[in-house]
This record gives C-alpha cells, structure tokens and sequence, in this order.
C-alpha cells in the first residue's frame, strides 16, 4: 500500500481502539486534507473526532496540549512543516516542558503530525524540512518515517506514547508503495533500522534520503561498492548504537538529511559518529542536506537544493577510494 | 490612479479603465489555468477568477508609491497595482524574467516599483508586514498608505489581531482588506470563523466597512474614503469585501462537489460576475457603447498574448543562481 | 464548593470561607516577599497581593475536579483552588517537597489533584490549555469546565483570539478570566490596548462580562452564573475582574514612581483592598463580629507558619534528579 | 563599562547616527527593559523612536520586518530569548526569506535583539539559549557576542547590515565589565576572535561560555597545560578557518555552548572541525552544552545544567593526557 494509506490506516486503528484519540486540523474531515491523507475518517468516526478548525496553528496545538493534559491522545495536523514556526511556543515551552516542570506530575500523550519535503515546486515558505528545531527541544520526541511500514508502526506507537510527538512525513513519500504487515503491529521509537547491509561505507538518512541512499547504493554496488543504509527512523530518542556500530565497521560515514546543513539535524548525526566511532574511521564523516538556501520556486534552482542519488554515490566513491 | 472624494460619482473614464484591469486579470487567470492544464506550469497556482472588482476596486483608489501585501491567491493584487502580465507570467514558469527572477513563484510575486511588497504564503503572514509599512511611512513623514489584503481564513491568525491593535494605538495608516471568498480552502468560513467579522476590527478601535466585492465602483469609492481617513492620519481601517472565487481552492481542485454546489457557483458567475455588473452599468448608462468594451477586452487580450509567448520565450535562470540573492 | 443560582444571597459562612482564603493568600505572599527580601527564596515572585478577591470569588464558584490554568502571577490562584502553603513554599524555595519537587518554582506550580494545570510563565501561554482542557470535558461527557486565568496583557497574544474563537465555534465549556490590575509590567494597559476589552470576546460571539474584582461576592456570584451556563453546555464566556497589584510588577520592583504614583496605590489600599471591602460586609450585616474575622485571621496565620517552617526544613532534591522527569 | 552600556551606547550611537533607526518592543521605554538595558533612550530620542508595544512578540517582529522593507532600520528587543518561540514564522518564513524570494529586489535590514542564558532560577520558560533555531535559517544572520567591546562594535554592524540579523546576549553577561575602545568603532560579522592564544587544546565557545571556557584555561594553565580559547562571535556567517586552523595546531577540540546539547549548534561547531581537521586531530572533538533537560528551577538541580569551568578544565585534561 502508499505510504498515505499506511499513515490513513494508522489512524483509523487507534481512533478505534482508543476513544480518547481524535484529530484536529485544517481542512481535514471531508476534505481529508489536501494531500487527501485522511480521507475516508470523518465518514467512520463523525466530526466529533475528525474536527475541521479555523486556520489556528497554535489555537490547535495549544488545544492539543490542554486537551492531552486532561485525558485525550490528540493528533494535530499542520499542514505543512513550514508552519511549524507557529507552533514552536505550544510545542517547546508548553508541550515539551509539561511533564518536567510538574515534577513528573502532568503528562501531555500528544501527537502532531506535520510535513516536511522539497521538490513539490512549492517555493520558499512550503518546502522546508524544519525537524531540527523540534529534535532540539528536550520533552519532546520526533520520527521521520522512511517506508510505509514504519510509518504505520511508529505512529501507531506514537499516538500511545505519553510524551509530546512530532511526527513529520515526506511528502514526496505519500505515494511510494510499500509492503505492510497484515494486522495489529507497532514500531518501537528509538530503534534504527538498516535498510540495506554493507561493508565499505555507511549512509546514514532520514527520511525520503533513504530512498535516495538506496538509489545510490544501488549505482555504487555496481562500482563494486558495498554500502550499508542505516536509517535513525526517530531523531529523539536516537539510537546511536546503531549508526555508530556500522560507522566502526565500515570505517567510513556519509549523513544524508533534507534539513538545511548548517546547524541541522546532519551535524549531530555526524557529530554522533564522529565522536563515538573516531578510531575506527578512516576519512571525516561526509554531510550531505539542503543546501542552505530559501528553497526557490524555480524548477532548475530547486534541484540544486536536495541531495540526488548521483551526489550521494558520488561522495561513497571519493570516500572509498580515498 | 487619484482618488475622489467620498460620494464622488466615479468618472467613466476610470470606469472603464477598471473595466480593462478586470478583464485584463481574468484573462491571465484564464491563462494560468490552461498553463497548468497543459503541464507547461511547474506547481500550482490559486485563481482569482470571480474577485477581481475587489483588487481592481481597492488599487484604483491608490498611489503607485502605496504599498500592498498580497496572498497566496495575489495575481489580481500583482496586476492591479500595475505589474505587466509578461514578467508575471515568467515568474509563474520560473523564468529568469520573472519579477522575482524565477525565485519566488506564484505564492511569492513581489513588485516593489509598484509598491507591491509581494504575495505570501503563510495565510496572515504579510499582516505584520503591511503594518510595519504603514508605521515607516509615518514615520518617514510621506503620508503613503499600506493595504493588506487577506482572504477570510486569516481572521484565524492571531498575529492579525496583535497588529491591528498596534495599528490602531499608534493611527497607522494601514487599511485591512479582507476578500471574504466563503471558503478557507475546502471548508466554509461560518464553520471556522464565530461571531461577525466586523466585530473584530471594531473590537481594536478600527473603522470598519463592507462592501459588495462584485461591484468594482462600490469597491473603489469605499476605499477611497478609508484611503483618504488613513492618509488624513485618522487611522486605520478595515474592509471586508464580500466576493467568490469561480474555480478551485488552487488550479487542481477540479471536484469540489463535496464542499460547495454547481448552483452557488452558478449564481455567482451569472448573476454577480464584476465584469457583467460593471459592463451593464457603463452601457446603461450609455457612457460606452458594447463595442468600447469589446475594445478594451480585445486590448487587454493582446496584452496577454504577447506577455505570454515573452514569458515561453524566456530562458530558465542559470542552476548557480541558486545561491545568489540569500544576503543582501 | 458549590454554586448558587443567579442573584441567590451568598450564604454567610461561604462569605467567611473566602474570607479565610484571601486572608491565606494575603499572608502567604507577605511571607513570600519576606523570604525574597531574607535573600531565602532564589529568583523572583509576582505578587497577588490586591487581587485575592478574583481568585478566591471564581474559584469558590468552581468544583474541586473543575481545572484553572494560570498565570506567573499565580500563589493565589494555587490557594484558592485548594492547594497547601507548606507544599506551595517549598516549591518556591525549590525544595523535594514541593507540587513540582522543587523544578517548576513559583512561575510554574500544578497542583493536578485540584485541578490545577499549572501556572505560566509565558503571557498568555496557557489560553490553549484551558481550552482544550474544556474540549476535553466535553468529549469525555463530564461537566467539568475549564477556568483561565490571565492578565489583561495577555489580550497582546494572537494566540488568545485564536483559541477564543474556536472555544465559540465548539461551545466549549471554558471561561477566560482577564485579571485587569492596569498594568503590563511597566506600562499602563491603555498604552498597550486599543479599543474596548468586552468587545473582544463579544466580537467572537462570547458571552462578557465586567466585575468589581475587589469585592470578592461580586466575583463569586458573576463566575456562578457563568459556570452555569458552560456546565449547561451553553459555551465559553469572558470575565473582565477589575482590580490592582499593591507590590510591583515582582518583588524586585521597589522603585515604581516613573510609572505609577503612591496616590493611586494609596487610594487602593485603603478604598478598595477586598479584606476590607468583604470584612466590614460582614460585620455590617451582623453576620459575624470582628472577634470571628480575627479568629479566621489567626487561623490562617497559624497555617502559614506551620507551612513555611516545613518547607523551610524539607530537604533539596538529589542533583542526580534533574534527568528525572523529562520524558514520562 | 558593563556589557548592558555597551550595548546601550551602541544603540544610542546608531540611533543618533541615522534617523531610519528605532527600537519597539516591551517596557523598552521609561522601563529601559527590566534587565534596565535601555535606560535613558527614550529620554533622548523620545517616544516616536523608542516605541513601547503590547506583549505581542509576533505582531512586533512582524512589523519590524514590514517596515525594515520600506527603508526603516528597526530594532525589535524581544525579552527573553524563550520569545523566539512566538516569532519564528515573522524571522524564518517573511524575514529570512524576502530578499531571496523578491530575487534580490526587497531586503530586510532588522535587528531583533533577544537574551538567553541559564542559572537565574527563572526556571525552564525563561532559561532557554535557542540560537541553534535561527542559526538553521538561511537568510538570518546570528551574533552571540562574549565582551563589552564585541557587544558594541557587533550590534553597530548588525543594524547597519542590510540583512535580518538576530542578535543573543546572555543575560548573565549584562553585569560583566570589560574594556570598550573610545569612539566610533564596528567589529565585524563573520570573525572569530581568538581570545586566548594556547598550544595543547583548542576550547571553542560561544557567549557566556566564553568566560567559562577563559577560567578553564586559566586552571590548565596551572597543570602545565596550554589551551587556545575561540569565540566565533558570529555563527552566522561562521569563521570556519580560525576554528579549524586552531584545532589543526593543537590537534585536540572542545566546542562550549550554552544550549541543549542535542542537534544543537554545538553540534555544528564540533562538525566542521571534525571535517575540516580531521587530518589533524588527535582525538574526538568534545562537545559540553546545556544537559537535555528543561532548565529546572531548583538551584542545585540549575546547576547541574549547564557547562563550568571546572568540567571544561577537567574535559580538556582527558583529552591533552588521552
Ligand atoms: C499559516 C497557514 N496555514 C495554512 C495554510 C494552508 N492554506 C493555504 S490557503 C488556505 C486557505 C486560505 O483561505 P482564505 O484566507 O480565505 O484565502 P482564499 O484561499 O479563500 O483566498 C490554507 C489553509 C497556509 N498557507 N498558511
Ligand atoms: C509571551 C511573553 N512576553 C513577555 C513576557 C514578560 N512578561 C512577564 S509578565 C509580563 C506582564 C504581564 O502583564 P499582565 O498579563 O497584565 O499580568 P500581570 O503581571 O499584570 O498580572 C510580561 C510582559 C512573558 N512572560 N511572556
Ligand atoms: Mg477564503
Ligand atoms: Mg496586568
């Protein structure tokens, strides 16, 4: 099934098995917001759980935060990741600290799916991929799924989690197809998965930079190349066990993440391995993101912005051959 | 493009002209569609077919030297305060010769020379902006006024309010046109939006009017007085323009049965259409005669052909260009 | 607590409950700013000292398992809903002991068995709590509502409409209640606030109204009736309470001669302070003699000394405990 | 002077310099901010350029961005830099992204002034250092000056800079004395200073932390042991070449900041240096930020939250004696 139907089917399972779940957002009962994600979910479980709001990012977060406080699992739908920026003070100084500032008292189950992605031609202010800021806010946890099946698993774990969530999806991601697993299963937050085993050299992604690392170790096994594609799936917890026992192994690292690269979530990937797996590396760990720039309209320009398959085989290259 | 005074009968001349910008806006959005169904536009674009007497209405009443911000759904802003089809249609294919220089898109048209400070994105996002033009034209002493063009969905903002409370205490010259279409997005605004607009804005102290967002004149002679208030230093204002978009949320939102009928759009197109209302006066009238409006129609038909193929013609920003312009 | 019907002549011992209270919190923040001044309490408090009537008038009008969010400004609400002075100082004092075990502080106590979500060190910041506490009721088919807390400079924050408005559209069953001492900080809220405060809330179909937020049965019997009516699934309602801060804007704020004169806290004091206001009420009415005000007054009195001595003994919490807490 | 007269003098020589510039923001008038940073301003330049605004940290940025396109040269004081929360949108979706997305053609010369910094028992919503957000927006600028001298000479340039810059001073910093040249000058954006010459250990730190980071060096010093202090001053742009020059010669760096440690700018300081010096490296680069906790209020639970110079010195000794 598409990763769509996988996050659609995700929900529909939680919002009936657990009364206290509901979705709140924009356009997203009948609609089943524009990229149709949600479609189907008004019709079975009635607007009372499926709530249509005003454009109110915060007003619907801040709602989340309260509503969760006091014994619902709400999921929140923003749009887009760029929108972010509106919620950030519901998110980092209510949502996150809730917990800690009551001494372990209050607790907020809540969820907020949102987007991130470019190459839509969408321009500068509905392109961005902004989960570094949210991965550096302590209280809260964030997953970047990668495939169908995880993306089903983690956010069924993450609607029961009693922790704040920030689930962000690709949207380039929604009509890859995918196998998923009949029946009732969950996905552990904090559990990396490698996608592909290798030997010579480790790519490290997130996100829809995994498929595009399995692109690229597709062309490099061709070169005779044996790359091996670790995948974090949550950027907090993060599991770094996993991406530093494959940089020991390979002795050769490359951070691919569609954030911008300054001050993004490929520094600490890569400040991870570069700590923990310095003796055994054999070149400095390669970061690979969004170049830092706005993301511009123009169709030329954009595909200078994300990192291709072409680049990332061609960096495993001057990795491995020195 | 000068103002009248409030009450003033609006002159043929400039009706006309309205006429012309009207037409010339319907038919870049005409055109745009078929850009998009002939896969020759990369993304989308959010029509303003159906609102144009509110853009054409409210610029008409302003300076080339005042300021506008615009939406996502801004071509009709863009083009009413005087930008040419030709470079906005580069910008929509991510030409070079865009006004933005491919950068900015649809969702992003900016044209300074014009005054307009350019579209955005972030439903409620250039609130802050227009109001912080109003506050440096009182500042610098010009007596420049700002308008801020919104669709009904930003009255879900908070920033809005923040604003228009700034702007009342400090008597900015800034004036808040909201384009109430009926829809946010798919959704209609009576389930997003309690209480009454007008409430809202009068809640902060500001003037606030509406208006028939299909009848241009009405358009224009209101906000001329609330130009002329604002210009006057007596503050702020607010004009809620009641108007309807003909097509979809954004160029791909062909079925729309589930949120709205065939018949209200119906009605709208055939009963309050600003180029039918506005036509039929003139002639009733008898300022002009059918054939002086199939003129102007015809001018602004050329007008649109040519900027298009110059836009076609236009050659892509070279890739390097996309780390240029990050800084000043 | 329980309610009375609208105009219902509040009981006498109800009058000598609130007055217990108020005196409770009247001591407690004395005892604050003497702990701050003694350098015993780290950091700074805001004092409630002047407004005990707001709290304690709507939460004597609300259920143990009815929720408030509240404010930096927030030991009084704490109190009268319920909480203990012994706790309540050791968290202030960042002692194990404390609501929070010593990591909120005073800008941050819960106290969740009564209802309590929390105080708010950002303005306005708990608005989407409290109504999204009240959304939860609802769901959950309790009766429970949901009472807010801010000052009137948090009707600043974009947030606070954009709650406001969906509290209306939905019928939530949550009340905001603007505590309007006159002052943001250091500035005179009519420096900061256009227009009229009522007419916000009412812009967004919300039932408002104002009260005396010094004469503590005033505010009791107008938060009933609205409690009522958002038990009765009848919606949110607005309640602008009146009323003055004797301190400064925190214990720190000695000098407050360049923004608000001695006269004016003066003509508070002695006209308007609520303990006066209520204790003379009820000696007039014959309802008690000024020997029962004095016992209730060296109850509370005791309370507070034998709270602060526990929390001036309880121990600090183990250094190792600050990576307790973060996820749940 | 003190770190607050720096900043005030800059502010009153700008102000006097070019009538374009004004400040806005809460209680910045008769108050002079609570820190009492701008005292005396408005008693010179008046009311009209010293606006003081409702509690409306996104309404006053917002018109700070608006007014900065139409040839003012604003300079938005937001209190604590726990605010970031509620201006991200008006920073990283209009302020950050105009000048790229009118292609060159609007630009946006702001200054938004904000605090950060811990150990004041403010606890968690009024303790944060969040300049990792920004500095992960390009199109933003980002200063986090360390003395007096680089207070003043930073902001003059930042409000003379034709590019929104987001200006961070600690708060704890603001009682610090320090040396101020006489007369007109600037410090430039984008220089790191060496601010103590070393051999053995390379110690980049950022604000605050730089004094942390000069009272470690003066306990190795003690050891026998001789440690290079780098304060980058800008992050935004970034002097990559002192900070990898500097690890080149000693072989050995620790990276100082007062955020969160996770996906923080730490993060970023300690990945440039591990690829750009990786050749030269003896060990791992370390990084010591602000624990992954929200700042408690408890005074012995703050303390344990961020760096000292104790830990700093200690760090440092693991890593000269391996
Ligand atoms: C802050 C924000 N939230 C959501 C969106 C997605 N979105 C784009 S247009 C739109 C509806 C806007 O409705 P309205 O303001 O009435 O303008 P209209 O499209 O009707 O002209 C929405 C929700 C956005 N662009 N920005
Ligand atoms: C969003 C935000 N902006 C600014 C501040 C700093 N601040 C703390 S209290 C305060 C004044 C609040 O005034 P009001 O809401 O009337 O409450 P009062 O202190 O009068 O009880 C300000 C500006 C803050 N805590 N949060
Ligand atoms: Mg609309
Ligand atoms: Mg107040």
């Amino acid at each position: 099934m598409t990763f769509a139907q996988a996050i659609n089917e995700a929900l529909a399972e939680e919002l009936r098995r657990d009364a206290t779940v509901f979705i709140v957002g924009e356009d997203v009962a009948e609609a089943g917001t524009p990229f149709k994600v949600l479609s189907g979910l008004v019709e079975e479980f009635g607007p009372q759980r499926v709530l249509d709001s005003p454009i109110s990012e915060a007003g619907i977060t801040g709602l989340g935060v309260g509503a969760a406080m006091t014994g619902m699992r709400p999921v929140v739908d923003i749009m887009f990741g760029d929108f972010l920026t509106l919620v950030m003070d519901q998110l980092a100084n209510q949502a996150a600290k809730t917990h800690y500032m009551s001494g372990g008292r209050l607790k907020v189950p809540l969820t907020v799916r949102t987007t991130m992605g470019a190459t839509r031609r969408s321009a500068a202010q509905h392109s961005q991929s902004l989960h570094a800021w949210v991965a550096h806010v302590p209280g809260l946890k964030v997953v970047l799924p990668s495939t169908p099946a995880d993306a089903k698993g983690l956010l069924k774990t993450a609607i029961r989690d009693d922790n704040p969530v920030v689930f962000i999806e690709d949207k380039m991601d929604y009509a890859v197809k995918g196998e998923v697993p009949d029946g009732e299963y969950t996905v552990p937050l904090g559990v990396a998965d490698v996608k592909r085993a290798g030997e010579d050299v480790t790519i490290v992604a997130t996100s829809s930079m995994v498929r595009v690392a399995l692109a690229a170790a597709e062309q490099l096994e061709a070169d005779g190349i044996s790359a091996e594609v670790v995948d974090p799936r949550t950027l907090v917890p993060l599991d770094r066990d996993t991406l530093v026992r494959s940089a020991q192994k390979t002795g050769r690292a490359i951070v691919v993440d569609e954030g911008h690269r300054g001050y993004g979530a490929s520094a600490e990937l890569a400040a991870v391995i570069a700590e923990d797996a310095f003796w055994s590396l054999d070149a400095p760990v390669r970061r690979l993101a969004a170049l830092d720039v706005p993301i511009p309209f123009s169709p030329p320009l954009e595909d200078e912005t994300v990192p291709t398959p072409d680049l990332v085989a061609q960096t495993a290259r001057e990795l491995v051959r020195g | 493009m000068t103002t009248t005074a409030p009450g003033t009968p609006i002159a043929a001349e400039l009706a006309l002209e309205m006429y012309g910008r009207m037409t010339l806006i319907r038919l870049f959005e005409e055109q745009v569609n078929e850009l998009y169904r002939s896969a020759k536009m990369p993304g989308l674009a959010h029509l303003y077919i159906g609102e144009e007497a509110v853009a054409v209405g409210v610029c008409s009443a302003l300076r080339r030297d005042d300021w506008i911000t615009s939406t996502h759904r801004g071509h009709g802003h863009c083009l009413a305060k005087g930008a040419e089809p030709g470079r906005m249609f580069a910008e929509l294919l991510g030409k070079e010769a865009g006004y933005c220089r491919g950068k900015g898109g649809s969702m992003h048209i900016a044209d300074h020379e014009n005054g307009n400070l350019g579209a955005n994105a972030i439903v409620g996002g250039s609130a802050g902006i227009a109001t912080g033009a109003a506050l440096s034209a009182s500042r610098r002493g010009t007596d420049q006024v700002a308008v801020c063009f919104f669709g009904e969905g930003a009255l879900g903002q908070g920033v809005v309010y923040e604003v228009m409370n700034l702007a009342s205490l400090w008597a900015l010259p800034v004036i808040y046109i909201c384009e109430n279409n009926l829809y946010n997005e798919y959704t209609h605004y009576l389930e997003t939006t309690a209480g009454e607009i007008l409430a809202r804005p009068r809640a902060f102290g500001i003037e606030a009017r509406a208006v028939d967002g299909q009848d241009v004149r009405a358009v224009y002679a209101t906000t001329a007085e609330l130009v002329e208030r604002a210009r006057a230093g007596e503050g702020p204002a607010f004009l809620v323009a009641n108007t309807y978009r003909y097509h979809g949320h954004h160029v791909g939102d062909i079925d729309r049965s589930y949120y709205r009928s065939e018949e209200e759009e119906q009605l709208w197109r055939e009963e309050r259409d600003p180029l039918i209302v506005l036509g039929s006066w003139l002639e009733d009238q008898n300022h002009v005669s059918a054939g002086d409006l199939m003129r102007v129609g015809q001018e602004a038909r050329t007008e649109i052909e040519r900027g298009l193929a110059f836009a076609l013609d236009a050659p892509f920003p070279d890739p390097s260009e996309v780390t240029e312009d990050v800084y000043a």
